[in-house]
């Protein structure tokens, strides 16, 4: 049985107050919930404030670039669908410079869980305006007021079917465990997209706004009701719904891979034989 | 030239089959015994236009296009007035009846008839086929495959269209009979060579195949990628053999997603690789310099066309070796394999899997729509001695071109400590410091040690760091591999007479019009000598520099205006290569080419090579 | 070193309001007649860790950073143990009576008295600025202007802050009377010198803020962005006079889209830039080939930090010169140019912006972490003298330093026309054929002619082809332009003896630290001399190659490992730089670091440089 | 007045019965209708077969890279926003490639008109899947068939508020130069989706697949109404609305910069007086 100190604990770079905390111990026991051991788990983030978190727990981690956590855990998850993959970024990495790798991931149903520090900020580059950023919030780099409407990942991942669609906020520790729980336990494309204040650059989204917003789901939600959640998933400026948004079953993308289903790609060697077999088509 | 090869063009709009006739009459060349060369020419469109694909060939290996074209089959009114000027003495036309033709080399084919209006491309090849003399159960067998595959309920009237046409051509009718067969010879009309019928079965492959094969012989697992021109056939040829050969081939969003993944894949385990042009490449970067900083193997087939920009996206060049060399930010290894041959592109491409693999840093196999698209007789590889990478044993096995680096562990533990402390000291050490800057590397989820990498500077067990003394040890630990890389880099071939009054240097796709130009020089009386780089980088200047400072006059010779490969030497060895032939129309170096630029800047007189 | 400076390090936890303090001294410096050399060094963290903010300050010109440190005011007690093996004889330390502090050259300030628990920044100012006998009434009014703007609610008290901590530096107190002021000099303490009091007025600037001034005063309209340091200061001061100056700067989704927006605005007429670092700008790489192929003027602002990947990204490091030579598919002509000071990243940017724009093609500002952060004193520029580039004129006006190409039309005319025929034949021919390889530019909108641009290749009235003639042209015609970019080229600044034993050769930020090196080598007897490069590409070796040759020993020094300029060098012109001074653990090369290098150098004998 | 003629015709690189034809046609009509001169439109297009469509009228032209028209004409419609800016390109190389910027255009809300030729393959490339492939269908790239699900860029435009979302197909060239004007006269962003039959590489979603789906909105259809749009956004497989989906009057970004109430920024000059008083702030 996996333990919360198995996870460790370690110094961290960010600010005291940070809502990252809450969130990094929110995940070891959402990992402790799902029953990982950490060398099953690979995580996989990008770059920013958030994306420094894989490094203060153990487990395999791969961070790599800006943007592009997507992408690298899609590949490790193909390498090896065995182990259990999650990718841990900002909202700037992963909404932002990552967009694209947002669509594809979701359109792909990739067997990932996405676990989104969602500041509504660029914090490690101090401050400008992130996709999620309050329209009009001004910022160093925004004197005027941000122009564009705040990017809603929420709508998006289920105007798009994405398989599972999740939010939660780092000053309900618990529901955001168990959040992580259910991404990780979903088997398919899961996002919870966690609001997290900034206490550094976001003067506007703090620990209070959320706090006297989110609003949890009732009971009697239906995820699988889409017009329901598309329609939740527009709620926004009075009351911010938590939870399990939306999901769905369709089958993910490692379970359509009929290549895996001889095992790891990773474990595999050359079958001789059918090298011989395929150099015969050139004969 | 005196080389005794035959080249055939088959010209006709986009969409007409040249492509599959093109292949089919390859193929049955091929399993006659022949060579060939085969350049394809197309433009970046789907109908219309001009296509024209080259198939030249002799019974002794050839390695060069030809410009000169001996027989001509025309699919189209346009291909003729385009291509006549280039038929030699005694060459053939063969066109449709219904086509319009002054030409008296022409020969009218009454398609219509012989193909039923529907097994055109048979009945092109049936008539071609006969004309040269080649065998028609060979041929028959051919059609059936293709045909037998894909559109079994074809096969039949197929074979009959075949039967047709090569009755025809045979002679059995009044207008063949006018024409003298190509075989026969005599008559004016050009001999083609005869193949010994003893020659070894080969296989028939392009570069792009050839380098798909080699990637899935070397355990290639996994490749991502999005299709651009000329790179999309090594994907392709991978999705056509991914479930015999157990790999995932997946098509991505973009390039950027591609390089990640692949570079995710390897982190994990799975050998990967992907496969772009410049366009693509350039949007790959930042992944080449991801792969340099985590040490994650990663190979990397780059297939040149025209730029910058979009360029000309079905041609040829070689202009992107400088772009390639320093693709990335910040500091890293790497090696670029440049295939010659298309044997070279399979065995290249093993070598960059096991060179990644070893040096755990990106290796590209560079090449170009020439080379990529130009199908070859290639003898059948001996399987048994082809051995694969076993990632996350941190070390090469067996005879692979890696040799025997420590096993895992070992070095680790020599290595000096500057990982972090907490529960974590005494951890693996994903990057440990090593004599030879190769850390053994381990797999995640394969033993209970956490493998933990970062794009950030990180101290050795993979945690970001930002102590400047610990950045110091990991930039030299990563630029140490650079003299195993070098250490283990394909020197240049050097091929003709010594300190020679003219040395060609070359590199990659060119290596057959540059040998092949070197010989028709030597003929003509001038001693001459070929310096042909298989691999571009690292380099090793004590393997060549010789060569330089004995020859008379060093002509570079590249796909290129700029002289890229003369300008790496340059850096390199401080040698100044005095003159150059460059190509940059889009089209492949021929000797022909060679040899006419080679006049006029003979007539300018000699610039001298050496030191400036 | 016989430079007459001093050096101040500010020192503490991200979050206590170092960089303000530094920037407040540093501007009072400016104003009391000091030139300033500040170095920013700082953690990719927003709180803790440690960072300092260096400023050293002379009444004279100084252009380095100085590794020892005089005045040492720390923020936080890490600070002390970190820094004060750096601190010379006589040297003072800066600490609150509250933190621990063993060290007797302490001076322990009642901060929380001084400062009522508020305004730190101020205290800390206060105290500073008095014991360096800076002016009271220059210092408040630099707090009145700062607070004055915004949060003018505190001016009053901070001007309390400031007279308390003045007065209580000023020897009010039993405990700072034990120490001399070190503007006192004598009695063992560090001499702070004296600025003659008619020093002209002076601007306080950064390298990234000079750039961006640079650029409005160039006439760039539109700058997109996304925010990665150490570039970001560039597009926020450019931000922060957007509307004064009337200019458009987006953050953007990413950086391609960056580098496509800014070449999509510069085609519709409006001079732009983008600015980003190593990472960011791998992602700009087929954009900068696709200005090369539209040629598009376009002005790159390149600030490096160390990489590989994510690297350290507060750091500093010249490791991106090949990289950004060789950014992009294919072949076209570029300019790279390599501030040395602030002026200079002012100026060289002036210069972009005309060169972009005369030469249609991109051109970069390659700068660092160090020279982006480094406040320096600057002369007021001349306003009135300083042109703008005007696009669509195709050439360029008046004095600017582009000079007098032709006017539009005229050689258009003169062009041969490879154009599409059709209603179009005569129209306006975008990328027509000329002597100089430069178009007469349009701007769409501006005249009734349609401006048609593709980044494949295309014809002269810029609609795609796939003419393989036109494309030589074309590859010529883009090609040509490298030569009147030679011409213009800035050729490198030789400064030392005649024919001398030593000489240093350096590129961009390293300038300053190298001049002090080769003075402080002169001193000590050698014959030296500095060839430095403010602009690395495209280079005139007939411009420099006599210095190379007539030197005794050839150092480069570069804030890389492997050597890049040296290699551009020998790449250019078969010299081989024999021995390398290289600096790559993110910090910024000092005269020291160089003169420490070179002792080591020297103890392994001379490696003659040249031709190998 | 504009005419059909002042926009030319030529000669084009396309096959014979393609959709494009259509749609150059009716993007000329559409043109005429919006009484767009030539010289006053900056068409901005991607690489692809739908991409070269702005090589076959006149007008200023900037064919840029793949996936790349958005950002171009960003760029260009902010260096000049009294020009008319007109994307068009293939889906592959707007919603593929260029799916980031997508995102962006519609939170940015740029005065742009998006004619998107959506043929659900890569033409040029030779018949590769595409973003809005049919899942399931094979190709010689997908041989076992689409794995991701087909995107949705009408939905995802409702779901993030774009400022134009229409339809349309070749086969209705009324209706589709309809869709173009309206297009081009919104003042903000306006994605029109094209149902483009490709004749050489999409044999599934051909002309008579369209034509026997594709139906005009009922004249009461309200596009300002999301909830409805949003749902019928999701139409699909049986019967595809074609149409003004959903609209808003959302301020564009132009009319939202305030510095572009000067003018063009391709016809400012440097104001030294303005330049004196910024630099003064370094003294
Ligand atoms: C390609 C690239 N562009 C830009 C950056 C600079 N950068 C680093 S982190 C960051 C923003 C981080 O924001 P977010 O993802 O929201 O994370 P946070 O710091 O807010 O947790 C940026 C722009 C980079 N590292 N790489
Ligand atoms: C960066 C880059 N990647 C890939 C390509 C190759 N490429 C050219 S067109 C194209 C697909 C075009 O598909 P689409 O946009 O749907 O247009 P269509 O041809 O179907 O009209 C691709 C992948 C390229 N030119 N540039
Ligand atoms: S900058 Fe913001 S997000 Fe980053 S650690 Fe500090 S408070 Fe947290
Ligand atoms: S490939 Fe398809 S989309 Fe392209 S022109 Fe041909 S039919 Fe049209
Ligand atoms: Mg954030
Ligand atoms: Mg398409």
């Amino acid at each position: 049985m996996t333990k919360i100190e198995d996870y460790g604990k370690y110094e961290t770079a960010w600010c005291p107050g940070c809502g990252n905390f809450s969130l990094l111990e929110a995940m070891k026991s959402g990992l402790v919930k799902a029953g990982l051991a950490p060398d099953r788990v690979i995580f996989v983030s990008g770059i920013g404030q958030a994306a420094k978190a894989p490094h203060y727990l153990n487990a395999n981690v791969f961070n790599g670039l800006h943007g592009r956590a997507l992408p690298a855990a899609t590949g490790a998850k193909i390498a090896n669908h065995e182990m259990s993959v999650i990718v841990e970024s900002g909202e700037g990495c992963c909404y932002g410079e990552g967009g694209n790798h947002f669509l594809a991931a979701i359109r792909r149903n990739i067997d990932i869980a996405m676990i989104v520090h969602d500041n509504q900020i660029y914090g490690l580059t101090k401050g400008q305006a992130s996709p999620t950023s309050q329209e009009g919030m001004k910022t160093k780099a925004q004197p005027g007021g941000v122009l564009s409407e705040r990017f809603n990942p929420v709508a998006v991942a289920v105007a798009m079917h994405a398989g599972f669609v999740a939010r939660s906020f780092t000053g309900m520790p618990d529901h955001l465990s168990d959040m992580i729980n259910l991404a990780i336990r979903h088997r398919g494309f899961a996002l919870v997209d966690v609001l997290q204040p900034c206490v550094s650059f976001n003067k506007v989204n703090n620990f209070a706004w959320y706090k006297k917003r989110c609003r949890e789901l009732p009971p009697d939600h239906d995820p699988l009701d889409w017009e329901k959640a598309m329609k939740i998933a527009m709620e926004w400026d009075e009351k911010i719904p938590v939870g399990v948004i939306y999901k769905n079953d369709r089958a993910s993308f490692c379970d359509r891979l009929s290549v895996l289903g001889k095992g790891p790609l990773a474990e595999r060697g050359v079958d001789k034989k059918e090298l011989a077999s395929i150099l015969d088509e050139y004969m | 030239m005196s080389v005794r090869a035959f080249n055939i063009a088959i010209g006709g709009e986009a969409g007409q089959g040249i492509v599959t006739i093109g292949e089919l009459l390859s193929k049955l060349l091929v399993r006659s015994g022949y060579h060939i060369v085969v350049t394809q020419s197309y433009q970046s469109r789907i109908r219309d236009g001009h296509n024209t694909f080259y198939v030249r060939t002799c019974p002794d290996l050839i390695e060069a296009p030809q410009e000169s074209i001996d027989l001509l089959i025309a699919l189209d009114g346009e291909t003729i007035p385009i291509h006549s000027g280039k038929i030699g003495a005694g060459g053939l036309i063969l066109a449709d009846e219904a086509l319009a033709c002054e030409d008296e080399r022409c020969l009218r084919i009454p398609y219509k008839e012989l193909s039923k209006e529907k097994f055109n491309s048979t009945a092109v090849l049936g008539v071609a086929s006969s004309i040269l003399g080649l065998d028609r159960e060979k041929a028959a067998a051919l059609i059936g495959e293709r045909f037998g595959k894909k559109h079994p309920e074809d096969v039949k009237e197929n074979l009959l269209a075949l039967a047709r046409a090569f009755d025809w051509a045979a002679g059995n009718n009044e207008r063949s009979a006018k024409f003298p067969k190509v075989a026969a010879g005599g008559g004016g009309a050009v001999q083609f060579p005869k193949a010994s019928a003893g020659g070894g079965a080969r296989m028939m492959m392009n570069g792009n195949q050839a380098i798909a094969l080699g990637a899935v012989s070397a355990g290639a697992r996994f490749c991502a990628f999005y299709p651009m021109t000329p790179s999309t056939s090594v994907p392709l040829t991978l999705i056509s053999i991914a479930e015999k050969a157990g790999l995932v081939v997946e098509q991505v969003e973009d390039e950027i997603a591609a390089v990640n993944m692949a570079v995710g894949a390897s982190y994990a385990g799975a050998p990967s690789m992907v496969a772009t042009s410049g366009g693509g490449f350039a949007l790959m970067v930042e992944g080449v310099s991801l792969a340099g900083m985590t040490e994650t193997p990663l190979v990397l087939v780059v297939a040149q066309r025209p730029g910058p920009a979009t360029g000309l996206p079905t041609r040829t060049e070689q202009a992107d070796l400088g772009f390639v060399l320093h693709a990335g930010h910040g500091e890293f290894p790497r090696a670029i394999l440049t295939p010659g041959t298309v044997e070279e592109c399979f065995h290249l491409t093993r070598r960059a899997f096991f060179l990644a693999e070893e040096f755990q840093t990106p290796v590209f196999v560079l090449t170009d729509q020439y080379l990529a698209d130009s199908f070859r007789a290639v003898e059948p590889f001996d399987i048994g001695s082809l051995d694969f990478v076993r990632p996350g044993s941190g070390y090469a096995h067996g005879g692979g071109p890696t040799g025997g680096a420590a096993p895992p562990g070992g070095e680790a533990a020599a290595g000096a400590t500057a990982g972090r402390s907490g529960p974590e000291s005494g951890a693996y050490l994903r990057h440990a410091l090593t004599e030879n800057g190769i850390s053994p590397r381990l797999i995640p989820g394969m033993s209970a040690n956490l493998v933990v990498t970062d794009s950030d500077e990180h101290t050795e067990d993979g945690h970001l760091t930002e102590d400047l003394e610990v950045r110091i040890l990991m930039v030299e630990k990563r630029l140490k591999k650079s003299e195993g890389l070098i250490k283990k880099s394909v020197p240049p071939e050097y091929a003709g007479d010594d300190a020679p009054e003219i040395l060609l240097v070359s590199w990659g796709s060119s290596r057959g019009p540059v040998m092949e130009a070197a010989r028709a020089l030597r003929e003509n009386g001038k001693t001459t000598a070929v310096l042909h780089f298989s691999q571009v980088w690292p380099m090793a200047p004590e393997a060549f520099i010789k060569y330089l400072d004995k020859a008379g006059r060093v002509v570079s010779v590249e796909g290129n205006a700029t002289g890229q490969l003369a300008a790496l030497i340059a850096r390199e060895t401080g040698f100044m290569i005095g003159d150059r032939i460059s190509r940059y129309d889009g089209r492949p170096l021929t000797p022909e080419y060679i040899l006419r630029k080679f006049d006029s800047l003979a007539g300018k007189g000699s610039s001298p090579g050496g030191k400036e």
